[in-house]
């Protein structure tokens, strides 16, 4: 290896971290008219962007089982944390999709009216960037946990600066309810530290969990597991949920859906899974009751109400429910699957809270029944987006809902070894009930919002689609299509790893 | 004379102390019995140092250290009660309750009216109930 | 060759996508009028759908040339890995897809071309042909797959389209329902559909529908019977049969040339072409096709029967599709899918040309109601010859094609129930042991009888009601024929409909088709009778008491809506109260009690100095005993 | 302490009078003066500051002019620096530096050991900050200077002498040291009846609890007839009494009150917010840091350090002890509208953090201490935040505080996210790490859950707290902060406790070696 690309990757690696920090920190020094506020916005996020392309780039496909651009520095040695990053094929994808959610997060910001404390805003925002791409990319349990945390107060205030009217109970309970599952996690995760000796995560999935008793481990994934879930959000630990996407302000939706809820996932399959195997077989069958539950639930909750936002946000927690089906397979399909539907949502959930936030912009409230109907007749191109940004949430073919669902269900269909297979294909029916249940619930609102004659409110002034809205929304839409067609694009990353952790069992 | 008795005495002594403490709404009746206190400890220190036949005569030691601590306890006691006096124009100590929590009444306003945002609607569970939530 | 294949499935595609941009890029460049940009988007319709026409028409022939028992032509682009098996994306030519994607462009081209015209007024057009072009690159992906997961896409995206197309008009809410109706019933058996494909695909270790299809022998009984019976339920949902059939006469709502591609000829057929595609394995489960024959029987006459108490003319249409593809489906069961498939062609082209000639006939009469239509005959002449074609087609009657596709549907459910294997018309393979178990197969023939004759009845009723009697009141005037450009596709479709019998060299039998005739005219001369009664009156009145039965489609919508929808709605305002009162509840509860802990605690903090100390010493009491008492 | 580090002391004392024999053997005790030299130079600085302050012109018959009051503040600051010179010049020396030793049985009641500096330099860098803030607080000239600075150097000698003391006298001493002058300070404010108040329930909590304490040790030295730490584990072995468990136990017991109090743990917690609200700021900061680590000094070395002694009793005691103190004290500050009186139940709740540690057994004290350090950072930081927005006040006069002063504002929310134990608060999250740590660790597994549920409930006031700090303000409340004091010493004491809160935020290792060295011994 010649020293240079050995000087290199490191820097890449860690400059994703270092840009958007920096930004925020200098974001409290400088004094920037409306204008230039943004520009400096989409500069440093764009800034974050290039690092993370240019990893991708270098990112060796044909090693995406191994660590790559790893760093690996001593912090704290007393509490045995190390500075430890690098991605493979599990987190590449969630890197890449954190870094362009936040930089078209910007570019709609770009575009906003509402310029009151926009300064708060931005660097809250660039600072859960940091706290998002670090979760990610950490290979040290500790460090995993304090990026796991930093997000916790940039959405606080993301939530309570620009939110609705009930932002600051909003905002509250999105803070402590997480808060309790996070500190839940750490106790898993030293649990695992005090019986293990190590925090490095990559040693502790190449052991797959040989150095733990089996009760440990399962005690372990359990508070591990209701840490994770709670951030997930999994049934029936989701209430912050609909309550904190109702009163967010758009670009705080889109992150907390789009990303926030995948570190909850994202953590079973760094963590959870790989470190406690054995663990994770006893508890698997608990988890994809759940999981189901929530699809189920989550479905029905959504054909009751009457917010598009509370609607969306409650999609979230069905979506994640086939998430966490995949996880509790246990087989490289179910896990492949859960990644996939990880980034799908991201992408699907995001747009749609675009969407439902432009809504809200322009009719000035987001309740379907006040909406009346015809918005495709009044926004044509809206309603268009909006149409598809449901039927991609519904798990079309061809869109990339799609192959997250379908592999979770395969997944359920043939459990791995050691798990009951008929409860599995119970699980498996009903979450097929589940994609019944959402699809009725997406075509219902659609036919409320967006079909019939048109409503008693006129929308605003703004009129339709802007072009800040649209070079928001078009990538999205884009890598929807792309991802939904040609799904080998994220498979390939993501299943020569999974298979590496799964396969050694 | 077996140790029991003093100890006996020291603890009887050091009860009666406590109860004055408690019970006596007068300060400097209260400072008295925490001199009460303080000499059923001296009294067992004394006790157990002649019981012990300590070499290095600890219990006594520590015996003088406590007779100047009571003094100077009960010195600045004095003074401090002096203030409250010239202060509040009584020694009574149920009646220095200025500072104490503020009642249900100033409660009900809610603790976060004063540092919330615009007012959350007080009405609706929503509002109100979530402040603690998740606990 | 998979090249060209490949093309035809993916201009349509491009089409849709040029078309749904394409003008709207055109507008916001040049600002012109809305005609302009219908008349560019109709050159992203028609085009590639004519294109892929001819290339599908070129492979067709290449294969029935190439082999002769159907040799497969397949090419794969690349191997998706899952992590369990492998989806490989790639398409196969066979000799039914050949045959399949001949049917399905030429009707789609045939669509396109007449909706030129028939939509010629409406501002959304682009958008509708792009959607008919999305379905028509949709449904050719079902045929050409290789893979029954790209089928799968293909399947659900005719869904989508489907749904799409019948909410065209979104303005009316009755439309808007039936889109998402039909969407919905589709989409739960398309979930029955899904595990069926887990089912095989794990039992024969590939997604391939080759090597499903070369390794059924390896597979259980259970396995086999189970994964069919899955993919049925699938099949009802597409193929709209009972029990999934409600969703058919709603969807009745879109314009009427959807009704002809989607509803009449096409995607509807998909179900009858799968089960044709992967005919070994049906065959192989006998309870399968005992189910199926079931699910026939019951669709096919309560259809026809619905079909002969309906006054909107394409509901009749709508039923009377239900009732024909019940019809294949029993062909199926009856182990012939030669049969089924010819039948789905003739009922595609006869099927389609009825419908575009209702949308004729809606066109100038501007209402879908029989009772407000009449006496069109002279003022429509080349559509009344048209309809007439499709009617006689419908009833079966020589020399249409629909004769010669019913008889061999007839004749193989004849065979079927007491026959020895071997003796059927079709070519069932001997090796399977069973048939049909025998009373099953009887209610079967029975009932297809029956349709017969019922299906001769409300064909008759229709055409009479539609062109004979007096003309009544708010057509009269503006009654004409239609625009060149929905003349034309209505001729071309006649031709098949009329001669496509021929095409098949086998001859008929002459027995069953006697039999056939003789019921089909048994109907219609009772209507016929019952009509010259009273020209005014409807015929339907036939049916005396069951009439307001038939007419609900045997409440079956009715039951439906008792014992789903309206459970789930409960059910989904019960989740919304539990969520809202138990499971936020308890967190809301949580904090609720801290901060009541929190009140009774600062009761103490009265600030008397003296209960301080006194829960201090009390409290040092406690520990001092119980660690004492417990150390 | 371990048996390995007790011998060494006493191989130490013993080599030691080795070199002073001829003092040994008369019993006259030699004093090494370099063990002694910060509280030395503290004692002496507090004279000079007497001194001065008679000597030095008054400009009214009670009062100085503000250059007097400067020149007393810069004496006393120059004289805490310079004990801290003394201390780093201990700990650069290394080793173990013992006086006031008795030959037979070998002990020594001053001890300089790892704990003693990290404790002493806790206190010393603690009392920088509260000089700085009492610079601010003086500058109205209603409370006599001198008398105030003399005071607090006596605390500070008390604060530094007791994690060194080595035998009960010296401990009880010292605690005393601590306690006395701080009743004068909060009643200082002398015509303020709430300051008058204020004194007499802490005076009355203190005065009891300290005889209860010494009531503890009175039995304490009958059940073991020594009262050098190091000799009690030994002597009660061979304790005279018969029966004596249940004594000791009780002894213990009872010993441990008044630690518990310095440390205001449940149930000797009632006091806390009454006092912090009526004392002025920089007393309330006092007390909750520097008065709380001496506290805590003591019950280390009483419980863990010394000898585990009697631990089997003493730790489920002690882990009991921490799960109430921490839920009472959030609990208690969870619908607190006044600024200070949030803040000491807040303090109640972090003691309650500190104490989980030595609910797992003496092991636990590197974790107590780290915790304790970090804490002690993070609370100074605060107070002399909120003594220079409103002086304490209503948790309403902070409202849109990011507006019109935006630095004060920052440093506030940041420490209060740091208390909270909340990224960008890294030092109170790796602070909270550590005890849960230590909790997992130590198979505490119920504590680390309360812990966990309190650590939530905690986030509810600080977070409520933080926002109110960039909520907008309603209506202008400018009038409520004319601000009387002199800002520019508080603000240098808010600077000192964002840099040393920063810097553990970011090489969080410096306290973590301090904790480990602690926890050896």
């Amino acid at each position: 290896m010649t020293p240079v690309p050995a000087l290199a990757v490191p820097v890449l690696i860690v400059s994703v971290l270092i840009v958007p920090a920096l930004g925020a920190a200098l974001l409290l020094g400088l004094r920037l008219q409306v204008r230039a506020l943004k520009m400096y916005g989409l500069a440093v996020s764009g800034l974050t962007l290039v690092p993370v392309v240019a990893m991708a780039v270098t990112f060796d496909y044909r090693r995406a089982a191994q660590i790559q651009h790893e760093v690996d520095l001593p912090w704290i040695p007393g509490l045995d944390l190390r500075f430890h990053l690098g991605v493979d094929g599990i987190s590449l994808p969630l890197v890449a999709l954190t870094a362009l959610l936040t930089f078209l997060c910007f570019v709609y910001l770009s575009g906003d009216r509402r310029t009151e404390r926009l300064r708060a805003m931005m660097s809250a925002l660039l600072l859960l960037e940091v706290g998002m791409l670090g979760t990610f990319l950490a290979l040290d349990l500790l460090l995993f946990f304090v990026f796991f945390e930093v997000v916790l107060i940039p959405m606080y205030f993301v939530i309570a600066i620009w939110g609705g009217p009930g932002r600051r109970a909003a905002a509250l309970k999105f803070i402590l309810y997480t808060l309790l599952g996070s500190v839940v996690l750490l106790l898993g995760l030293l649990l695992i530290w005090s019986q293990t000796g190590t925090l490095d995560i990559v040693a502790l999935a190449h052991s797959q969990g040989a150095a733990l008793p089996r009760a440990v481990q399962i005690v372990a994934f359990v508070t591990i597991g209701l840490g994770l879930a709670v951030k997930t959000p999994m049934w029936p630990l989701h209430t912050w949920l609909p309550d904190a996407h109702t009163e967010a302000p758009t670009v705080g939706s889109v992150l907390l859906a789009g990303v926030l809820l995948k570190m909850g996932t994202y953590g079973f399959a760094r963590i959870a899974i790989p470190v406690l195997p054995d663990g994770a077989h006893a508890v698997a069958p608990w988890l994809g009751a759940f999981a189901v539950v929530g699809i189920v639930y989550g479905a029905l909750a959504c054909l009751a109400q009457r917010d598009l936002k509370r609607m969306i946000a409650y999609s979230s927690v069905g979506h994640m429910g086939f998430v966490l089906l995949g996880f509790a397979t246990l087989t490289p399909v179910g896990v492949n699957a859960a990644l996939f539907g990880n980034i799908a949502h991201g992408l699907i959930t995001g747009l749609l809270f675009f969407l439902a936030g432009a809504v809200k912009d322009r009719y000035g409230t987001a309740d379907m029944a006040e909406l009346g109907g015809g918005m495709l007749g009044r926004l044509p191109y809206l309603g268009s987006l909006l149409t598809f940004a449901c039927i991609a949430s519904l798990g079309l073919p061809g869109l990339a809902g799609f192959w997250g669902e379908m592999l979770a269900l395969f997944g359920a269909f043939e459990p791995a070894e050691g798990l009951s297979r008929p409860l599995f294909l119970v699980f498996m029916a009903v979450g097929g009930l589940g994609t019944v249940l959402t699809a009725a619930y997406f075509l219902v609102m659609l036919s409320r919002v967006t079909h019939g004659p048109p409503g008693p409110l006129t929308p605003s002034a703004v009129g339709d689609v802007r072009t800040f809205e649209l070079s928001a929304w078009v990538p999205l839409v884009l890598l929807i299509l792309v991802f939904g067609l040609w799904p080998k694009a994220l498979l390939a990353i993501t299943d020569p790893a999974v298979q590496t952790f799964l396969e050694a069992r | 004379m077996h140790i029991v008795y003093p100890v006996v005495v020291s603890a009887l002594l050091f009860s009666i102390g406590v109860y004055g403490v408690l019970a006596r709404r007068n300060t400097i009746l209260v400072l008295m019995s925490v001199e009460l206190m303080l000499n059923a400890v001296n009294l067992n220190l004394i006790a157990f140092d002649v019981w012990l036949g300590d070499r290095l005569h600890g219990g006594q030691v520590l015996t003088l250290f406590v007779i100047v601590i009571a003094a100077a306890e009960l010195g600045l006691g004095l003074a401090i009660v002096l203030a409250v006096f010239r202060n509040r124009r009584t020694v009574d100590l149920d009646s220095l309750r200025d500072l104490a929590e503020p009642g249900p009444d100033c409660d009900a306003a809610g603790p976060d009216r004063g540092v919330a945002g615009p007012a959350p609607a007080p009405g609706p569970r929503r509002g109100t109930g979530q402040e603690g939530a998740a606990t | 060759m998979m090249v060209m294949v490949a093309c035809a499935v993916l201009l349509p595609f491009l089409g849709a996508v040029g078309g749904l941009l394409g003008p709207r890029a055109v507008r916001f460049a040049a600002r012109r009028a809305a005609w302009r940009a219908v008349r560019f988007a109709a050159w992203f319709a028609v085009v590639p759908t004519a294109v892929a026409a001819i290339l599908a028409g070129v492979a067709a022939v290449r294969v029935l040339r190439g082999g002769t028992g159907g040799t497969a032509v397949a090419g794969t682009l690349t191997v998706v890995e899952t992590g369990s098996l492998p989806v490989a994306v790639g398409l196969e030519v066979t000799r039914l897809s050949a045959l399949t994607g001949v049917l399905v462009t030429v009707v789609a081209l045939a669509v396109q071309v007449y909706s030129v015209g028939y939509m010629r007024d409406d501002r959304r057009y682009p958008s509708y042909s792009a959607f008919i072009s999305l379905f028509t690159s949709a449904m050719l992906l079902v045929v050409y797959a290789a893979d029954l997961i790209v089928l799968y896409v293909g399947w659900e995206i005719m869904g989508l389209c489907s749904y799409l197309l019948i909410g065209h008009w979104w303005e009316d809410r009755a439309n808007s329902r039936a889109a998402v109706k039909a969407f919905l019933v589709t989409r739960l058996g398309d979930v029955g559909f899904l595990f069926g494909i887990f089912v095989l695909a794990v039992g024969a270790g590939s997604f391939r529908i080759d090597d499903v299809v070369t390794k059924y022998p390896a597979m259980s009984t259970t396995v086999l019977t189970v994964g069919t019976l899955l993919l049925l339920v699938g099949v009802a949902g597409k193929s709209a049969q009972a029990p999934l059939h409600t969703w058919l006469p709603d969807a009745m709502a879109g314009p009427t040339p959807i009704s002809a591609l989607i509803h009449a000829a096409t995607m509807v057929a998909a179900g009858i072409f799968i089960v044709a595609r992967l005919f070994p394995l049906f065959l192989a489960a006998p309870t399968t096709l005992a189910v199926l024959a079931i699910m026939a029987a019951l669709g096919m006459l309560g259809a026809a029967l619905a079909a002969l108490a309906q006054d909107d003319l394409k509901r009749v249409l709508a039923y009377s599709t239900i009732s024909q593809l019940a019809f294949m489906a029993g062909a199926l069961a009856a182990r012939d899918d030669d049969a089924a498939i010819f039948h789905l062609f003739t009922h595609g082209a006869f099927k389609a040309l009825l419908f575009l000639c209702a949308g004729l006939i809606i066109h100038r009469a501007a209402t879908n109601l029989m009772s407000g239509m009449g006496g069109l005959r002279r003022a429509m002449p080349i559509t009344f010859a048209t309809t007439t074609i499709g009617f006689a087609a419908l009833m079966g009657l020589p020399p249409a094609s629909g004769f010669f596709s019913k008889d061999a549907a007839l004749a193989a459910m004849g065979a079927a129930p007491g026959a020895a294997p071997g003796t059927a018309p079709g070519a069932v393979p001997s090796a399977v042991p069973s048939a049909v178990p025998g009373a099953v197969g009887w209610i079967l023939y029975g009932t297809a009888l029956a349709t017969v004759a019922v299906t001769g009845a409300y064909a008759t009723r229709a055409w009479l009601r539609t062109f004979f009697g007096e003309p009544r009141a708010q057509t009269g005037d503006h009654a004409r024929e239609g625009p060149a450009s929905m003349l034309w596709p209505v001729i071309l479709l006649a031709v098949p409909a009329l001669l496509l019998g021929f095409a098949v060299p086998a001859a008929p039998h002459w027995g069953t088709a006697a039999l056939s005739v003789a019921l089909a005219l048994l109907g219609a001369g009772a209507v016929y009778a019952t009509w010259r009664g009273a020209p005014d009156a409807d015929p339907a009145r036939l049916l005396g008491p069951l009439r307001r039965a038939c007419e609900q489609a045997f409440y079956v919508d009715t039951a439906y809506n008792a014992l789903f929808v309206r459970p789930v709605r409960w059910l989904a305002h019960a989740v919304v109260r539990a969520d809202d009162t138990v499971v936020d509840g308890a967190v809301r509860g949580s904090g609720r009690t801290a901060r009541g802990l929190s009140g009774v605690l600062r009761l103490a903090q009265n600030g008397n100095a003296q209960i301080y100390v006194s829960g201090l010493v009390a409290g040092l009491l406690i520990i001092v005993v119980g660690a004492v008492v417990l150390g | 302490m371990t048996t390995t580090s007790a011998t060494h002391a006493a191989s130490h004392v013993a080599s030691h009078a080795a070199t002073a024999s001829p003092h040994a053997a008369t019993a006259v005790q030699a004093i090494d003066y370099a063990a002694i030299a910060p509280p030395l130079a503290l004692a002496l600085t507090a004279c000079a500051v007497l001194l001065l302050d008679a000597f030095l012109p008054h400009s009214s018959r009670s009062s100085h002019g503000p250059s007097v009051r400067g020149a007393l503040g810069f004496t006393a600051l120059a004289g805490v620096i310079a004990a801290g010179a003394l201390l780093v010049a201990q700990a650069v020396h290394g080793g173990t530096l013992s006086t006031f030793c008795v030959p037979e049985p070998a002990a020594c009641s001053y001890v300089v050991d790892h704990i003693t500096l990290v404790f002493g330099g806790l206190t010393l860098v603690a009392g920088v900050v509260v000089i700085l803030m009492s610079m601010g607080q003086l500058s109205d000239g209603d409370i006599p200077v001198g008398e105030w600075y003399f005071l607090l150097l006596c605390a500070l000698i008390g604060a530094i002498t007791l994690p060194a003391s080595r035998d009960l006298v010296m401990l009880v001493v010292a605690l005393e040291l601590v306690s006395l002058p701080v009743f004068a300070l909060t009643a200082l404010r002398r015509y303020d009846g709430r300051a008058s108040e204020a004194a007499v329930k802490l005076f009355l909590v203190s005065v009891v609890s300290t005889a209860i304490t010494l009531f503890g040790i009175s039995l304490l030295y009958g059940a073991s007839g020594t009262l050098h730490l190091s000799h009690i584990a030994g002597g009660l072995a061979k304790s005279p009494i018969p029966e004596a468990h249940g004594v000791v136990t009780a002894a213990v017991m009872l010993v441990i009150a008044g630690f518990a109090f310095k440390v205001a743990a449940v149930p000797f917690h009632s006091w806390a917010a009454d006092v912090y609200q009526g004392a002025s700021v920089p007393v309330a900061a006092l007390l909750s840091v520097i008065s709380k680590a001496a506290g805590f000094a003591g019950l280390i070395l009483v419980l863990a350090v010394t000898r585990p002694l009697y631990s089997e009793v003493w730790v489920p005691v002690v882990a009991v002890l921490a799960a109430l103190t921490m839920t009472i004290g959030n609990l208690l500050a969870m619908r607190q509208r006044h600024a200070v009186r949030l803040l000491a139940w807040s303090s109640v709740a972090q003691s309650g953090y500190i104490l989980a540690p030595l609910g797992v057994g003496p092991e636990g004290a590197g974790a107590a201490v780290v915790y304790l350090v970090f804490y002690a950072a993070m609370n100074l930081g605060a107070f002399a935040v909120a003594m220079l927005v409103a002086r304490g006040g209503s948790l309403a006069d902070y409202r849109g505080l990011v507006f019109r002063r935006p630095a004060a504002a920052l440093a506030l929310a940041f420490f209060l996210v740091c208390l909270a134990g909340l990224p960008p608060g890294l030092a109170g999250l790796f602070a909270k790490v550590a005890v849960f740590r230590e909790l997992v660790d130590g198979g505490v597994g119920w504590l680390a859950v309360v812990m966990a549920v309190n650590t939530v409930i905690g986030l509810y006031y600080y977070v409520t707290w933080a926002a109110a700090l960039f909520t907008p303000a309603p209506a202008p409340v400018e009038a409520r902060e004319a601000p009387a004091v002199r800002l520019a010493p508080v603000a240098v004491g808010v600077a000192v406790s964002v840099v040393i809160t920063v810097v553990f935020s970011v090489a969080p290792q410096v306290v973590f070696d301090a904790g480990l060295l602690s926890a050896l011994g």
